[in-house]
């Protein structure tokens, strides 16, 4: 049977793809950001896992207002990024896992979670991003990967406590696959940030932190935090958390703490790292 | 049969919502900004503006903010920042600078205050 | 507050479109079908509703594979129809009611339904058939629409559990919206008909006139037929039946059925028309 | 890593269930009939199926399926009927017609058929 063996958090700012391509993993503004990294490169290169479940939001490329889905499942053969209206370079293709992603969707709607399925999806920066800092050099051990996306563009938004039991019942549906592969999973996005109107800039460390301590070891209290309640604390943007409920939902209920790292600012962002395992 | 009130809208000091109020109100907008993840349509805004709003039906407060460049107007119309931020990049403005434009800054002043919550 | 006070069936099929076209309401094999709509047309003069909520299966017009919605709700302004491959005709648009949409997604995400929301929606036959055969003359009395749409191309369905429950919320929603305004809510496609495969042409009397009377005072005796079961008895495509149970669900625990009627074939379709008003 | 068994197809007689399974096998033929709604896509198919077919990566099963404009191959291929229904309509053919020769009797064999089952 498959295993999750963990999960994974980023922060997936747009301007990290530029830092990357630019290697300033040196450079004063960058360091404090990159230093979070090699502890998660060490933890992949033990545990090599098959599958990458990256848990992303969509910022406009994919989804429009025409057709905005709560939450969308990827079921491609692979995923490109493509342009997101600034000329971003065109990546090679990350190689997907469809009959894994029909087995979650299965189990998603039969369990009452209304998803979109996506046959075809181009990802953007909130799915590259991630998967440039966690698997830089793109090498063998890269594994599959799975896209799910939720709406934070279109209020109304899911609640937290949607996002947490979404994650839930996608940890029951890859834990019941047959295959002995290693799953992880990913949570992007966040933390706190505000990009639009007269608090733009708006970052709050007192709630990231309360945040990246309570998502260890107590996730469902973190989950009677309101919708407003989240953009009034987090930011409008940093309603990006719900990717780290669903995360934190897939990985069952006890988890250790690997690694962690927070910073601030990256662009208008506190950008946080965690490495969480699941107990065996 | 009267429009009813919407009662879903709440206010958070400097923050809009984009819920479905500002949506029925700036969907033109966001359809024109999301048409610019196509270089081709970057283009074609850029060689002609006026003609390619009218292309996608803005309304008047909609082209006044766009022509201004003024980004708190064009939330005000119902732009979202995702959508409005493809807009921006046309004219080479980052999310900072956006950001600093929102809040009356430089765009230095913008960044030196992120700089400092970073000190707290 | 606004009042749900009934709901209308009917069969979607596109060759209902042409003999509407064609004025073939006496021809013989016509007549069967069109004789169960006058009753239906009398209670639409007698009780006026406002808003008709059009629970319909979009057929490869707005969705396709690459984003597969289960539950969509239109939250335009104005509904098109377009060609959906064989050239049919472009009719005017149908007045949408977007406020009253918005609040009826504020109540299903809010209450863990996890809708797509459609700012822009063409809608193909099956939202204009029924629209025609009950307003055939698009009169001042024809009410705004808000076109709600489930998956029933691409399995995994939902449920018909799910589909009960889903109206239920959406009766809920519409209950509590402000204005003294009267909705009626329209489930349609079905019943029982398959296109595809050795068995195509496959009708179930039996099975579509047990759906017929349980839907009225049993609805949730139908809850707990599975997705396969259906496809095996009310056939490939009689799975349009959960828009019936979508439809049922909103209208409340006690209903009167008004009148009913059905006729097989039209097409490859066994056609069932009702009015159930809702209990005061 | 092999492909794993795909658990959640199940057997109805004479019906192929358009799940998981189904559909990944016939994305490219279902995109091409998607494309169909478009009356330019259906004036270019028509002048050129070959290069049509090939624009959208058919594969050689659903190539040959659609040159024999046979159903049950198209649904074997992976094919959706409501997909197919617009191909079928390039051709003049109607969801009976679809439906007889999938049954291999005659259009108005077919049509009696469904009359049978309105007698019943
Ligand atoms: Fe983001
Ligand atoms: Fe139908």
């Amino acid at each position: 049977m498959a295993t999750i063996i963990g999960g994974l958090t980023t922060s997936h700012i747009p301007a990290v793809g530029n830092a990357i391509a630019k290697k300033l993993y040196d450079d004063p503004y960058w360091k404090p950001f990159f230093d979070g990294y090699p502890a998660v490169h060490q933890w992949l290169a033990d545990h090599k896992p098959d599958v990458a479940v990256v848990i992303y939001n969509d910022h406009g490329l994919a989804f429009f207002l025409d057709q905005m889905p709560t939450f969308a499942i990827g079921a491609a053969h692979e995923y490109q990024n493509a342009d997101e209206g600034w000329g971003i370079p065109v990546m090679d293709p990350y190689p997907g896992y469809p009959e894994l992603s029909w087995h979650i969707i299965e189990h998603m709607v039969e369990h009452e979670f209304d998803v979109t399925s996506c046959q075809e999806l181009p990802v953007d920066h909130g799915f590259t991003v991630p998967m440039q800092l966690f698997w830089p050099d793109r090498g063998p051990d890269m594994p599959r990967v799975i896209p799910v996306s939720a709406n934070t563009v279109q209020h109304p938004i899911p609640t937290l406590k949607r996002a947490y039991d979404f994650g839930r019942a996608m940890g029951d549906a890859i834990r019941a696959w047959p295959e002995d592969i290693k799953v992880v999973v990913l949570g992007t996005g966040g933390l706190s940030h505000q990009l639009d109107g007269e608090r733009a800039g708006f970052i709050n460390r007192d709630f990231d932190e309360m945040c990246m301590e309570k998502i260890v070891d107590d996730p469902v209290a973190l989950t009677r935090i309101g919708r407003h309640e989240l953009v009034e604390k987090a930011g409008a943007q940093g309603t990006e958390f719900l990717m780290w409920m669903m995360m934190r939902g897939a990985l069952g209920d006890k988890v250790t703490k690997v690694t962690e790292n927070y910073h601030i600012p990256i662009s208008n962002t506190g950008a946080g790292t965690m490495v969480l395992e699941s107990a065996a | 049969m009267e429009q009813a009130p919407f009662d879903h809208h709440v206010s958070i000091p400097g923050t809009t919502l984009f819920d479905g109020r500002q949506a029925m109100k700036g969907y033109q907008l966001n359809k024109m900004c999301y048409s610019f993840n196509d270089g081709d349509n970057r283009a074609a805004f850029k060689a002609d503006p006026e003609a390619y709003m009218t292309k996608f039906k803005l309304t008047d407060p909609q082209k006044e903010a766009v022509r201004s460049l003024n980004v708190l107007k064009m939330i005000e119309a119902g732009g979202n920042i995702y959508y409005l931020a493809k807009l921006a990049g046309i004219f080479g403005l980052s999310v900072q600078d956006v950001g600093a434009q929102q809040t009356g800054m430089t765009t230095d002043e913008f960044k030196e205050k992120l700089l400092a919550a970073g000190r707290k």
